[in-house]
């Protein structure tokens, strides 16, 4: 037990440690509105990640999440606007079209035995190919459900806002978590991503499992769309470009290996609130220019990886 | 001191690197200090920049933001938090009660003087133009192309013959160009060039030039923005028109805020800044002169 | 005769494109003489697909080590302002494209070195200067486009030799520099030894570290003329938009070329054929004067239609099919 | 007759690995599937358990024809396998290998406390008491192959298929397996095993199918079947057994290479070691007892910490494989899948892979020169092949484990390590290979040989070392030598000097 969950601890540390640092300099940090800011903004980000972790612990990528969000948004924004549909019935029918279009995807890399780098990549450009034909323009969310959603939220001492949708990605998160670590299909899906020629002379379903993953990722991706639509209250068609390499980040920092068959969903809640912490650490800064704003966000994700290998290397000294 | 944050799109263009630069500029010489925040094009880091501001406890919060929807709630919390508002150079479609005023120019109104320009220039004469559009969904591209069709329309003359987005930038706007003149018929069939930006027309005039035709003459081309390498074609003869876009909202936004705090006088909901045009009439190299410095 | 079957599929791919896009704009294959030298949508290809074709090349042998290179956009862009920010100084065309060619270098060299030293796997680490280079291209330029009069450095990007646009030549030069080095030494053996199990190569005396490096350098280079081409091109460098998003370009061009994800057996000829089909697809998207709001979708719907067709399944079902087909002949 | 197979084919481009095969398995015996390397055998087991879809042919399990696609449906049908590489995942656990696709479970989810005590049972059988929690990866080949043994005893209701389960186990495991499977066969299951140790078949085997080039040769019940004749029906001619001759008095050749307490903190225990040029060092003991790491540790894997290693001229630099080779060192490892062959390479590039490698990138070996040393090692090692170009991956495993070899002997080493150098190889070829290794050590070539198979060490060794516990414990020389010495020495029962 202990080996296997060295990363997921090191990834631990280091946020603990993280953390500490940046109220050390900032006291503010420790504030229930600054906690409460980092669920609250993250929430889209940690749902994704939680597709995108299932799919990287099979052996497989999926760039497509950003584009799936957005096209989301887009999506509920005018199904709402041109409809008289409920919001929930529009949740219901997204739900429904991202997680096919996830299962179509995983499907292709199956079947016709395609690398998901590319499969997904053309997803990505789909996806968003079809929210510029839904709408160009940003479109407004006015339904008074959405009112509701996003005030919903419990008011922490200190004025801190533990939101709907920061509490659902937490939920979200727990779910993955028994998802992966609790079923013959999280089993099947560490096997696949242990090897994939190996997996399947063990009597693992090789297909079933990949579409299922994609499918779960494409899932994911729409749950992300429908907190980013609650959080920002509006459907756009160029919004979370990138987002998925974002997600692939947090997941790594997480201690998820990219090649596939090792890492904790635990882990990428983790990476996510880190990704987030050098966020906030950054705004908090506020001295930085514009490049030097990307160059710092590059080096403090070396050193995040860096420590983490090096923790590692020296625990497996150690023992 | 005051203490301002700043939330700023990205650094996508010269223009916007000029505005976060005068806008560093307004804050140190009124004594503020300014918590600077790179959006990186998202609207995500922007809400979490603002929040973040609030958590902070700044004395004012100016936004540029990136798309015009979506910031209801997190205007709330600014508002609840008492904290003042003032949008830069990009509107918003939430209520006006959420943000203090609005520093901008109008995004429809500057297409509408490109294209009103162009009506003049032809004087009836047939025209086929070409346009290389902003980013596809960016609000720029939207309104300067509403502005620039409404500015044309009833004017049968005139005719947008292709139209296709060259993202803002100048690689594109040369490549996009390219083809456009090859579809044109080597670019004799084409007579002007509309360009959202002024990037975008300096890569399309490169491109005519190698296409052997004159920019400027055989092409008239007209843009929006007036960063400094357009004055230096406009002198050169190769570009004809450019419409206003000041870099400089911050020091209107100051003035609004320093009111405000000392008396707490209500601005205006919109400053609009002038959308002036600039043709080769306008001293271009005199121009040019005075913007290269402001760190466009 | 081996070669022309290993990219027989792409070059099927090409023509069958060329036919579609000349249905939507029957001039595609003329080319006039202007000003004494040629133009016309070919020419146009052949030029534009420089970028991609220089970037596919070093990303093939990344590929091949079972690597990838998401940092060649952002290396373009460095590169780029490194040779403005020369010209800006002063110093002429041949010290900036030195310049910008030795920053390649270096970018080569620190994601080699995070890959193969550190044990950073190729994603991330080549992530990390994606999202760290563009800051330091805007460092250099300091956020505004960083324009210069340079003619000889110009020509570089839009000058005419011998018939063609330069950049053409850059491409040409560069990918048969690297084949032709791959297979005439023993570098192109090594390098897929260590793309399919790196841990036996090391085990038979492979000096993996170095080759890993190597190949990051490589990329890093083709990266650097990659930024020069585009630099040159417009005369000016653009720290945030340069080579924005070309790398899944590159990656989308080397697997066009049938070139395994997975590391091992790599053709550079066949990557530099899927530059160009990507090339193709935006232009013919442009000539044929689709509304921009179309562009994704159809790229995408291509591509997957390529992809799809050349997958292996499809392959090796088309191939059972053949055979049975002949065999059925063969008895009648 | 439980499972019977007609006339299965199986093409690959360039091969017929299987033409037209006929086997029948009744409940309640084993069978043992004989032939030498790249006969067909894997490819029949693969067939008949769906991981390849055969060309012709069909397949009746109790009367009832079956058409398995996939291993999973295999499963189903009560078809449990273990193919010839272990085929377990390194990154699960051994709880989770064991128990994949029978996970116990509550409320739908897995039950770990559950599974954990279940898997700690069924090793028990085997003599295993270790953590199930740790990854399988962390343990030895050895130990995976009891594990991937273990599993498929448990899934297997009506047939259970061994190839070659017993390549790297010693004599006790193979003993404790051997009870475990003959408990199966007595409960009337069909059980079909493949096999190069011809002793264990005869321990074994109720019956022996023998396959030559993909056909059927033979079938028949083994009682009443000498040796002699079993090894020509495979081979389709007579054999010249390499007796075992212990090697002369060494007329004590001056050592050529010393280590000089060499060892790895937690790996191997610092030792000295002296080799003499045309000597072959044996290095024996007990799985996990520190041979392998014994074997990297010299040539510069995971590099010694302390000692010092010298030949005539001065020190050597071990501290990398690179290094070593140019030492004159060479290693050619136990697990060839992951640290052996390059798979998508054709056969001739592994071969001169080594030597390429040592001659630099800037200096390929001409393309003629290739050929002509792939052609040697191909005919000198009778790799089994369609043809130089053939990618080693499609090699069947014997034949593979002759062309890792091929690399070494082509970088003419002074010193080569094996470390099981005649796993899952055939006993025509096993012949053929200490053979070669008896004419390379009289032209001056060292050998250390790591065996499992204690014949094989008394066969070739003139002097043997043994280690237990990661510690030298004991070094046997000359007529010493035995097999019987060196079990003795293994368990620290005899009084071996
Ligand atoms: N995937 C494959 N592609 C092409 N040829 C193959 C493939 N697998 C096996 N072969 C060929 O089929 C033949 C039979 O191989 P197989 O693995 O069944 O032999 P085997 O009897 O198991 O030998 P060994 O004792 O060495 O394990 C060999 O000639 C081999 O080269
Ligand atoms: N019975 C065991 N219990 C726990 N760990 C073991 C056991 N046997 C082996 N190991 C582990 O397996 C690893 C590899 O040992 P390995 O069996 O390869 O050694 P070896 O002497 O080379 O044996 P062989 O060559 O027969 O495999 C060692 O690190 C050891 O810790
Ligand atoms: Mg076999
Ligand atoms: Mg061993």
């Amino acid at each position: 037990m202990n080996t296997r969950l060295l990363p997921l601890y090191a990834t631990i540390a280091i946020f603990v440690l993280a953390y500490a640092l940046a109220y050390s300099q900032f006291p503010a940090m420790l504030s229930t509105r600054v906690i409460g800011n980092l669920l609250t903004d993250n929430a889209y980000l940690g749902i994704v990640a939680v597709g995108m972790t299932l799919v990287i612990l099979s052996g497989g990528i999926d760039l497509s999440v950003g584009s799936v969000i957005a096209f989301s948004g887009v999506f509920i924004a005018v199904a709402l606007r041109d409809t008289g549909l409920h919001p929930l019935a529009v949740f219901a029918a997204l739900l429904l079209l991202t997680t096919v279009f996830g299962a179509g995807m995983g499907f292709l890399i199956d079947r016709l035995a395609m690398p998901a780098f590319i499969v997904t990549l053309a997803g990505m450009f789909l996806a968003r190919g079809a929210a510029y034909l839904l709408s160009v323009q940003a479109v407004p969310i006015t339904h008074p459900f959405y009112k509701l959603l996003q005030d919903a939220y419990w008011l922490m001492p200190g004025r801190g806002r533990l939101t709907l949708i920061g509490v659902l990605m937490l939920a979200v998160v727990a779910l993955g978590a028994v998802v992966a670590h609790r079923t013959r299909f999280g089993t099947s899906v560490y096997a696949l991503g242990g090897g994939a020629q190996t997996a399947r002379l063990m009597g693992v379903p090789q297909g079933r499992t990949t579409v299922l993953v994609y499918a779960f990722s494409g899932l994911m991706a729409g749950l992300s769309g429908i907190v980013f639509s609650v959080y920002t209250g509006s459907g756009y068609s160029l919004a979370t470009v990138g987002t998925e390499l974002t997600a692939i980040a947090a997941v790594v920092i997480g201690g998820t290996l990219l090649t596939g068959g090792s890492g904790t969903m635990i882990g990428t809640l983790v990476g996510v609130l880190t990704m987030g912490l050098i966020q906030t650490y950054i705004v908090f800064d506020g001295s930085l220019s514009s490049w030097w704003t990307k160059i710092v966000i590059g080096l403090l994700l070396l050193g995040f990886i860096l420590l983490q290998k090096g923790l590692l290397r020296l625990s497996q000294r150690g023992r | 001191a005051q203490t301002v944050g700043f939330s700023q799109i990205g650094s996508e263009s010269g223009w916007r690197a000029a505005e976060t630069t005068l806008t560093r500029q307004q804050a140190e010489e009124r004594g503020y200090q300014l918590q600077f925040s790179d959006a990186q094009q998202r609207q995500e880091n922007q809400i979490a920049a603002i929040r973040s501001f609030v958590a902070q406890g700044v004395d004012a919060i100016l936004l540029a933001p990136v798309v015009a929807t979506g910031w209801d709630s997190v205007l709330e919390e600014a508002a609840e938090a008492e904290i003042p508002v003032v949008l830069l150079d990009r509107r918003v479609d939430s209520d006006e009660s959420l943000y203090l005023t609005a520093v901008g120019s109008d995004l429809v109104h500057e297409g509408e003087v490109a294209g009103q320009w162009l009506v003049d220039q032809v004087a009836g004469e047939e025209c086929r133009i070409v346009e290389l559009q902003g980013t596809t969904g960016s609000s720029p591209a939207i309104d300067r192309k509403t502005g620039f069709e409404t500015a044309i329309a009833g004017h049968d003359n005139l005719e947008i013959v292709r139209s296709q987005t060259a993202d803002f930038t100048r690689a594109r706007g040369k490549e996009v160009m390219e083809s456009f003149l090859q579809a044109e018929g080597g670019g004799a069939d084409i007579c002007a060039l509309y360009a959202h930006n002024d990037d975008m027309a300096v890569g399309a005039i490169q491109a005519i030039k190698e296409a052997g035709l004159a920019p400027g003459s055989d092409i008239l081309v007209v843009s929006i923005d007036a960063v400094p390498d357009i004055f230096q074609a406009i002198a050169a003869g190769e570009a004809n028109a450019t419409v206003e876009l000041t870099p400089n909202m911050a020091g209107p936004a100051f003035d609004a805020l320093e009111a405000f705090w000392a008396e707490g006088t209500m601005p205006e909901k919109f400053i609009q800044t002038e959308s002036r045009l600039y043709t080769q009439a306008d001293d271009p190299q005199g121009e040019y002169d005075r913007r290269k410095d402001l760190g466009y | 005769m081996t070669v022309l079957s290993r990219i027989a599929p792409q070059l099927i791919v090409l023509a069958a494109l060329i036919a579609l896009v000349s249905v939507f704009y029957p001039g595609f294959l003329s080319i006039d003489i202007q000003n004494g030298r040629p133009v016309g949508p070919v020419i146009d290809i052949l030029k534009r697909s420089a970028p991609v074709a220089l970037l596919a090349v070093g990303m093939t042998l990344v590929i091949a080590t079972r690597g990838i290179d998401l940092s060649v956009g952002t290396i373009m862009a460095i590169c780029g302002a490194a040779a403005a920010w020369a010209l800006t100084q002063g110093l002429g065309a041949g010290a900036a494209i030195a310049l910008a060619l030795t920053a390649g270098l270096a970018a080569g060299l620190w994601n080699g070195v995070l890959v193969a030293v550190v044990g950073i796997q190729p994603f991330v680490a080549t992530l990390i200067l994606m999202t760290m280079g563009r800051g330091v291209a805007q460092l250099i330029t300091e956020g505004r486009i960083l324009t210069f009069t340079d003619p000889g450095f110009g020509w570089v990007g839009s000058g005419v030799a011998l018939g063609l646009p330069v950049p053409v030549w850059i491409w040409l030069a560069t990918a048969i520099a690297v084949a032709v080095i791959m297979r005439r030494t023993a570098l192109g053996l090594l390098v897929e030894a260590v793309g399919i199990n790196r841990r036996a190569a090391h085990l038979a005396g492979v000096n993996a570290t170095v080759l890993l490096i190597a190949v990051y350098i490589a990329s890093g280079f083709c990266a650097a003329l990659a930024g020069i081409v585009v630099t040159a091109d417009i005369r000016g460098a653009d720290a945030n938009n340069a080579g924005l998003w070309l790398e899944l370009d590159a990656i989308l061009a080397v697997v066009i070329g049938g070139n395994s994800l997975l590391g091992g057996r790599f053709s550079v000829a066949a990557s530099v054929l899927g530059a160009l089909i990507i090339q193709t697809i935006s232009a013919g998207i442009l000539l044929a004067g689709f509304a921009s709001e179309y562009n994704l979708i159809i790229k995408a719907g291509l591509v997957l239609i390529i992809l799809v067709l050349q997958s292996p399944r499809i392959a090796s079902e088309w191939r059972l099919w053949r055979d049975s087909h002949r065999a059925e002949r063969g008895r009648t | 007759m439980l499972l019977s197979i007609r006339s299965l084919t199986k093409v690959f481009p360039g091969t017929r690995a299987l033409d037209d095969v006929d086997l029948d398995i009744a409940a309640g015996e084993v069978h043992a599937l004989l032939g030498e390397n790249g006969a067909g055998k894997s490819t029949l087991i693969k067939c008949l358990t769906g991981a390849y879809l055969r060309d012709g042919g069909t397949i009746t399990l109790e009367g009832a024809p079956i058409d398995p696609r996939s291993t999973l449906q295999a499963q189903e049908l009560g078809i449990g396998t273990v193919y010839q590489e272990v085929n377990l995942l390194p990154n699960l656990t051994v709880a989770q290998n064991l128990m994949f696709g029978r996970e116990p479970r509550r409320f739908g989810l897995i039950d770990m406390r559950g599974m954990r005590s279940q898997a700690r049972a069924t090793l028990a059988q085997y003599g295993l008491s270790i953590d199930v929690d740790r990854d399988l990866g962390s343990y030895s080949v050895a130990i995976q192959q009891i594990v991937a043994i273990a599993r498929a005893v448990e899934i297997s209701g009506k047939v259970l298929i061994l190839d070659e389960p017993t390549a790297s186990l010693d004599a006790a495991e193979v003993a404790m397996v051997f009870d475990v499977v003959r408990g199966l066969r007595d409960r009337g299951m069909a059980i079909v095993f493949v096999s190069h140790f011809l002793d264990q078949v005869f321990d074994l085997a109720d019956r022996v199918t023998i396959l030559r080039n993909g056909r059927r040769v033979a079938s028949q019940p083994i009682v009443g079947l000498s040796r002699m004749a079993l090894v020509e029906q495979m081979l389709g001619r007579a054999l010249e057994e390499v007796v075992a001759s212990p090697a002369p008095e060494a007329e004590q050749a001056p050592a050529m290479l010393h280590f000089d307490g060499i060892g790895r903190a937690g790996v191997v225990a610092p030792f000295d070691l002296t080799v003499a040029a045309g000597e072959v060092v044996g290095l024996a003991g007990l799985l996990g007892s520190g041979r392998t790491e014994t074997a990297e540790m010299l040539f510069g894997i995971r590099p010694a910490q302390t000692g010092t290693a010298r030949d005539a001229d001065g020190p050597l630099d071990l501290r990398h494989p690179r290094a070593a080779i140019a030492a004159g060192f060479g290693f050619a490892p136990e697990d060839r899948k992951t640290d052996g062959i390059v798979a998508d390479l054709s056969i001739r590039e592994n071969i001169i892979l080594g030597l390429q490698a040592r001659r630099g990138w800037a200096r390929p070996i001409p393309r003629a020169e290739q050929n002509r040393l792939a052609d040697d090692y191909i005919r000198q090692l009778d790799i089994r092949t369609s043809g130089r170009e053939k990618p080693i991956g499609e090699l069947s495993g014997g034949n593979q484990q002759k062309a890792v070899l091929a690399r070494w002997l082509a970088m003419n080493p002074r010193f080569l390590i094996l470390d099981e150098p005649t796993r899952g190889i055939d006993v025509g070829a096993h012949a053929e290979i200490l053979r070669l290794i008896r004419t390379l050590t009289d032209k001056g070539l060292s050998l250390l040989l790591i065996s499992s198979e204690l014949d094989e060490l008394v066969a070739v060794a003139d002097r043997v070392i043994v280690l237990r516990d990661r510690a030298h414990v004991a070094q046997l020389t000359g007529a010493a030598v035995g097999a019987d010495a060196i079990m003795h020495a293994i368990a620290g029962t005899g009084d071996a000097a």
